[in-house]
């Protein structure tokens, strides 16, 4: 028997190994041990403030920062009983989106794009196609200046406070920014024919696929989660009764199953569900690149983050100038402290991420629980991994090795996400 | 000087005619505070402000700015661009106005700052009347009154100015933009008359008796031990000081290294590194040191050098400062020999 | 020839290397120095044995921290922390606040994952070996990384700023908060952020750390008079500054 | 009151102060393990012809990307178009300076501050006493008397170094050693089997020379420490306070009084010294 082993699996976010024992030319098993070691955040959020959470829990992970800093909030709203304005909603999803833009162009160009022409890292990309890095760069500046504008910085925002914001950007900015997401719906476009022309093999997942929906909108900040192939929605706030965490041995991140079956979260997952809810321009890009209705092809989901800068952009836009229109105060609401538990559900550009608190009388954490969108598809991931690397062990053994790392990639881990 | 009479429903002629020539800066709320920031119109001027965060200084010396730039390739050296558009500070106090002419000891004596000069060269100032709040005490100072320096002064005489013209540009200002009137006795009468209330109104008495002989033979008095005590070396009362000029300089690189700048910002003798050199040997290592080094420089070094205490009384860095270190305070401990 | 430059990440959020890529129109240029060697996160390939310089983010949290830092510290000339966690110990620190296992049953149960770590409390890098140069911040600011990374090659002093945050903060304009009766910790955190939370409308929450100029027990004072509690400052302090007492 | 001393800035007054010239390293002596010995040409011909100076003045030395440092000048002002340095490696700059060599080129401003007062000493006798570092700018002026060594009565020149192997300047001082017009004493802390000169602080010497206490001028330099002792043993000797000159180091960013930063008592390092007169330095709170 022989082993093979991918020791802290390149461009992903985090720290992973990846183990394949073949013996005979037969997969006999595959794994993938996550040793980034926890830091505990459930359990450091107990004993701190209510107004410290998000400023905690946002630094789960560095690069969906904003998603974690939204996310907490709402946990600590509903605990608190506090609704928050619609302006205040929109600032968020803002922010939301902000991180979508920065993250699928991080992945899809530095993490996801050298693999596809055959390059180790996105760095001698920019010798040979100095066009896409740029483009890249473009869009992921763009990201960052959507966050920095909503949240203070890039990473880990600033503004964003239980009930409302702290201070908002002044309407000339809003203005400019609403001009340049437009100009950039083109350039989001043509990443997504970009991803389009890369050839991804043939292959399904078995697991189901979960997002949040909602009945207007393209959910992101609000909705129900539903089922892809149990065709249900049920209410986040009992997303224990549905989703089940174990721990698992060999990993330091917790693995989810959905009725006893791992399940895919994200952007493949989204556009599944929602596809009829998205933006017109992300809708002509999809149907442009001959979407069926539905795939269960995992590395699609490369292709479908690339659809989703296509909707971010329109969208953005839209809530800019919704926001010079609108009117409203983002001030935080006044609210009373109180105990009480709660739950917050956002799509994060990875997936579903939920989180939840419980807060004392003096507004003290006494429990907490997130649960990551890569957590949720770690199970998945292996499983598909038990799947498709039999499919492909005949391969030379580099080759191998790289087609096992691409699935990976396209599930887009956050394993510090997914330890936390 | 000449007088003219202006109708205070005259001003948002006078701020609309400014700028369309000028960048009008001057007072404007921000959260129930004052900050000088340009404006479009005279309805965004609160000319009843009782004093601002941070003093005119920073439209004519930033707290950051490029003194000089540099190619490493070529070691070509050249001047920054003074960035220093044709400009109105409207609605500057006599206080802000005396520090003014201050840091021009300093900046536009012997080695002249550029950089300084050629803000205050395009800059029009244009002065107006105050009433003392709780932290002012320019009356120690005779910093109350105020004779050069601007181009226009408002005094506040209930529904008009008396406007004290000190120059020719600021005489054409008030010609080209404003119908003004023609002073009478009755308003210099009543010119009088407010001054003289104003001069009445401060109850803030200091006695500055010999100060720089105080300083001197109280060098080694346990009063700056007190205060070294409750100062938090935060650098706080500086920055807000209209007559702080202290600066530290830093080379900036580009991220290439192919080029960079030399950056001036604003320093404080509060801070430790201040008077730190080579091999470990600092001149003020101790909080103490560098309370006592503020309003030595302050009230004696500048004063043997310019005749001029460096102080106009604004009251602002008593305000700025979090364990509530003033000159007042001070200037008592010094006379009294106790720290209250 | 241009310095090896290794990038690698203990335990931490990855914020502080994407900020390492926040400058995107010089990102060429800053790369354009240095030889890099290894960065997980962004290229294949593994940790080389030998290389110049070693960025390390993350707070140490296992005995394999340890040990890589010591191997790090053996090859790297030089060595630059970059973030919260790595200078002070950062928010993963908040951890070293109770028992570890406590925190390990709170969160897994009674049977926690065997995948391969020994942890250990958390701290700064500073803490087990010696670190040249210093980048505080969480997360750390783009602009001032490439500072001191060009100070570090260049061979420069490390320099991180002393003082406290409030004069930065006055030439912002802010109106202080202890004026509106919060409490702010600017009076004893290290300055050269710009005061960004302030300015912002938040009052700053010590992610630079405690400014080594700081005087604490005035600040305390300084809160009591104003009818808060001088208690809350070392309480919420602890946020990012659990393991203030292991800073070197 | 301060002198601003005439300087090349006066010429032309819309020059920026802050702008240092580019100037050229014609030569580089390694002196000890930690002390070079510069010697600088300004680029630009006009202003290196212009570039007049006194003994005691010191320039801000620029490594670009660096930053500045404040340097007394150890050539004496007879030497044209060259400015001579001796710069011990402390820091940021100069340990950038250190690292560069002959050919490259670096900024220089000034020259800044009073000096000493050269024409004031002629017909009197001079006692100067440096200690480590503090030979450099004392040396502009030993150079300088020397020049014009007909002008002044009696020159004898203290100097006190840590070890042998710190002592500055050794092949000059061997060559002054024999010259009868100037008493050079040279004296180290710490003295190894080579050293056969004196041993022992530099205070120590005073009990060697005789001076004559209405004529003479004193020159001092060195490190904060040794100021107070110096004085002490000049003034047993009687001089007066006026006569004694010493020369202060503080930190500067700017050099032409602007950036408060050399602060002493209630004057500053950089316009109103280095160089001040031992009333005006006992005048200064907190000088020495
Ligand atoms: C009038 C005058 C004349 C002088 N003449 C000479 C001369 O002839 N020859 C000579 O060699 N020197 C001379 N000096 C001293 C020289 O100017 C200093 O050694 C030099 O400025 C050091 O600069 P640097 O950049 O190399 O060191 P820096 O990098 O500035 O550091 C020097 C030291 O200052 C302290 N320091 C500075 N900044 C900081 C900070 N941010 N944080 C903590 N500590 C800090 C540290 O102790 C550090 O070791 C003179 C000084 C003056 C004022
Ligand atoms: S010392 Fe204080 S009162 Fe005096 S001018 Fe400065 S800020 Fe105003
Ligand atoms: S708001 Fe905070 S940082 Fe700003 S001055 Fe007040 S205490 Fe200092
Ligand atoms: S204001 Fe405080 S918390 Fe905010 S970035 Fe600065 S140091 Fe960090």
């Amino acid at each position: 028997m022989s082993t093979i082993t991918v020791e802290h699996v390149a461009r992903i976010e985090g720290h992973g190994t990846i183990t394949v024992d073949v013996e005979g030319g037969v997969v006999r098993d595959i794994k993938m041990d996550i040793i980034e070691p926890a830091r505990f955040f459930e359990s450091m959020v107990v004993g701190r403030r209510f107004d410290e959470v998000s400023l905690i829990t946002s630094r789960i992970c560095g690069i969906c920062s904003p998603n974690h800093a939204v996310t907490s909030l709402r946990a600590v709203e509903d605990a608190l009983g506090i609704e928050v304005s619609e302006r205040t909603k929109v600032l968020r999803k803002l922010l939301v989106y902000g991180s979508y833009l920065q993250n699928h162009a991080t992945h899809l160009y530095v993490f996801a794009a050298p693999d596809f022409v055959g390059l180790p890292s996105v760095f001698p990309l920019a010798e040979t196609h100095p066009e896409v890095v740029q483009r890249a760069l473009t869009i992921k500046k763009i990201g960052n200046e959507l966050t920095t504008l909503i949240g203070g910085r890039p990473v880990h925002p600033i503004t964003a406070l239980v009930g409302g914001f702290a201070s908002e950007p002044d309407a000339r900015s809003l203005e400019e920014f609403a001009e340049r997401l437009t100009r950039l719906a083109g350039e989001a476009e043509e990443t997504a024919r970009l991803f389009a022309t890369f050839e991804v093999p043939a292959f399904e997942t078995a697991g189901d696929m979960l997002a949040l929906v909602a009945d207007d909108d393209y959910a992101i900040y609000e909705g129900e989660t539903a089922s892809l192939q149990g065709a249900w929605r049920r209410p986040v706030a009992e997303y224990r009764d549905f989703i089940r965490e174990d721990v698992v041995g060999h990993s330091n991140a917790k693995h989810s199953t959905v009725a006893g079956s791992p399940f895919m979260v994200g952007a493949l997952p989204r556009v599944n569900l929602s596809a009829d809810r998205l933006a017109p321009r992300a809708a002509a890009v999809l149907g442009e690149l001959g979407w069926s209705g539905v795939s269960r092809n995992p590395f699609m989901n490369n292709v479908c983050q690339a659809v989703e800068l296509v909707d971010a952009c329109e969208r953005c836009a839209g809530y800019a100038r919704q926001l010079l229109e609108m009117g409203g105060s983002s001030e935080p609401v006044p609210f009373a402290v109180r105990a009480g538990s709660g739950v917050g559900a956002t799509e994060a550009p990875r997936g579903t991420l939920y989180h939840a608190y419980s807060i004392d009388d003096d507004g003290f954490v006494t429990a907490g629980d997130v649960i990551t969108p890569t957590a949720q598809n770690l199970g998945n991931l292996e499983a598909d991994m038990r799947a498709f690397a039999p499919t492909v062990v005949d391969e030379p053994r580099d080759r191998f090795v790289l087609l096992v790392e691409q699935l990976v990639r396209a599930y887009d881990p956050c394993l510090s996400c997914s330890v936390h | 000087m000449f007088f003219r009479m202006v109708e205070k429903d005259q001003i948002a002629d006078l701020v609309r005619g400014l700028a369309s020539e000028y960048e009008v800066v001057g007072p404007v709320e921000k959260q129930g505070r004052f900050v000088f920031a340009p404006v479009t119109g005279a309805e965004e001027l609160r000319l009843d402000y009782d004093t601002t965060l941070l003093p005119p200084k920073r439209w004519f010396f930033p707290p950051e700015e490029t003194i000089m730039r540099f190619r490493t390739a070529d070691e070509e050296v050249t001047d920054d661009e003074v960035f220093a558009p044709p400009r109105v500070l409207f609605g500057l106090h006599p206080c802000d106005i005396n520090a003014l002419l201050l840091m021009d000891n300093v900046f536009t004596r012997d080695y002249v700052d550029p950089y300084y000069k050629a803000r205050r060269d395009n800059t029009l100032v244009v002065g107006v009347s105050c009433t003392p709040s709780d932290t002012c005490f320019c009356n120690v100072w005779d910093t109350d009154e105020v004779h050069w320096g601007f181009d226009v002064f408002l005094t506040d005489l209930g529904d008009r100015y008396y406007a004290s013209l000190r120059t020719v540009k600021g005489a054409e200002l008030l010609d080209d933009y404003v119908k003004s009137s023609e002073v009478t006795e009755e308003d210099t009468a009543e010119f009088q008359r407010v001054v003289g209330e104003f001069k009445q109104a401060f109850d803030n008495d200091v006695d500055t008796t010999q100060l720089p002989v105080l300083l001197d033979a109280k060098f080694d008095s346990p009063i700056w031990d007190e205060f070294g005590e409750q100062c938090l070396s935060c650098g706080a009362c500086s920055m807000v000081c209209p007559t702080c000029y202290c600066f530290d300089v830093t080379d900036r690189l580009a991220p290439d290294q192919k080029s960079g700048r030399r950056v001036r910002t604003w320093d404080s003798c509060q801070f430790k590194e201040f008077a730190a050199v080579a091999h470990g040997q600092n001149f003020r290592e101790g909080r103490a040191s560098r309370v006592k080094y503020r309003y030595y420089h302050k009230q004696w070094g500048y004063l043997s050098k310019f005749e001029r205490v460096l102080c106009v009384g604004c009251g602002r860095c008593a305000r700025a400062c979090p364990s509530d270190i003033s000159p007042v305070r001070v200037i008592e401990a010094l006379q009294t020999g106790g720290v209250r | 020839m241009a310095p090896r430059v290794v990038v690698i990440g203990l335990a931490s959020d990855f914020g502080c290397q994407v900020q390492m890529t926040n400058i995107e129109d010089h990102l060429l240029d800053v790369l354009g120095l240095i030889d890099l060697r290894y960065w997980q996160l962004a290229s294949s390939g593994h940790l080389p044995d030998s290389y110049d310089v070693a960025i390390i983010e993350g707070a140490v949290t296992t005995d394999e921290h340890v040990a890589l830092l010591e191997r790090v510290r053996e090859t790297a000339g030089v060595v630059i922390a970059i973030g919260a966690c790595a200078f002070t110990g950062g928010i993963p620190a908040l951890a070293a606040l109770g028992e570890i296992d406590r925190h390990c049953a709170v969160v897994y149960g009674d049977t926690p994952p065997v995948a391969g770590v020994t942890r250990r409390t958390p701290g700064p890098v500073g803490s087990v070996i010696a670190v040249d140069y210093h980048v505080p911040g969480c997360p750390i600011d783009t602009d001032e990384f490439v500072r001191v990374l060009h100070r570090a090659l260049q061979g420069l002093s490390d320099r991180p700023p002393q003082d406290p945050l409030c004069a930065v903060c006055k030439t912002m304009e802010n109106v202080c908060f202890l004026e509106r009766g919060q409490v702010c910790l600017g009076l004893v955190t290290r300055t050269g952020c710009g005061a960004r939370c302030v300015t912002l409308g938040r009052p700053c929450t010590g992610c630079r750390g405690l400014s080594p100029e700081a005087n604490l027990p005035a600040a305390a004072g300084v809160l009591e008079s104003r009818g808060l509690d001088g208690a809350e400052l070392v309480r919420l302090f602890d946020l990012y500054n659990a393991a203030r007492e292991a800073v070197r | 009151m301060s002198v601003i001393p005439q300087d090349a800035y006066r010429r032309d007054a819309e020059t920026n102060p802050y702008r240092p010239w580019p100037a050229r390293i014609t030569s580089i002596i390694d002196l000890t393990e930690t002390e070079k010995l510069f010697e600088f040409r300004i680029i630009d011909p006009e202003i290196r012809e212009s570039f007049t100076f006194q003994s005691g003045q010191f320039v801000e030395l620029s490594i670009f990307g660096v930053g500045e440092a404040p340097i007394s000048i150890s050539s004496a002002p007879s030497k044209q178009g060259f400015v001579e340095l001796c710069v011990r490696c402390a820091g940021d700059v100069t340990g950038a300076l250190h690292a560069k060599q002959c050919g490259d080129v670096v900024g220089i401003r000034g020259p800044f501050g009073r000096g000493f007062p050269f024409q004031e000493m002629k017909g009197h006798d001079v006692l100067l006493v440096a200690g480590g570092l503090g030979i450099a700018p004392l040396k502009s002026l030993i150079n300088h008397i020397h020049d014009e060594r007909h002008e002044f009565g009696k020159v004898t020149i203290l100097y006190g170094a840590k070890n042998p192997a710190e002592v500055l300047f050794r092949y000059q001082f061997d060559m002054w050693k024999h010259r009868d017009d100037f008493d050079l004493i040279l004296t180290v802390d710490e003295p190894d089997e080579s050293w056969d000169g004196e041993r022992g602080l530099v205070t120590g010497l005073f009990d060697q020379i005789e001076v004559d206490p209405d004529n003479t001028y004193g020159a001092i330099c060195g490190p904060p420490v040794m100021y107070k002792y110096v004085i002490d043993e000049m003034r047993k000797k009687h001089m007066d306070v006026d006569k004694i000159y010493v020369s202060f180091e503080r930190r500067m960013k700017c050099g032409i009084g602007k950036c408060g930063h050399c602060g002493v008592g209630h004057q500053y390092t950089c316009v109103d010294g280095p160089v001040f007169n031992y009333w005006e330095a006992m005048n200064l709170q907190g000088a020495i």
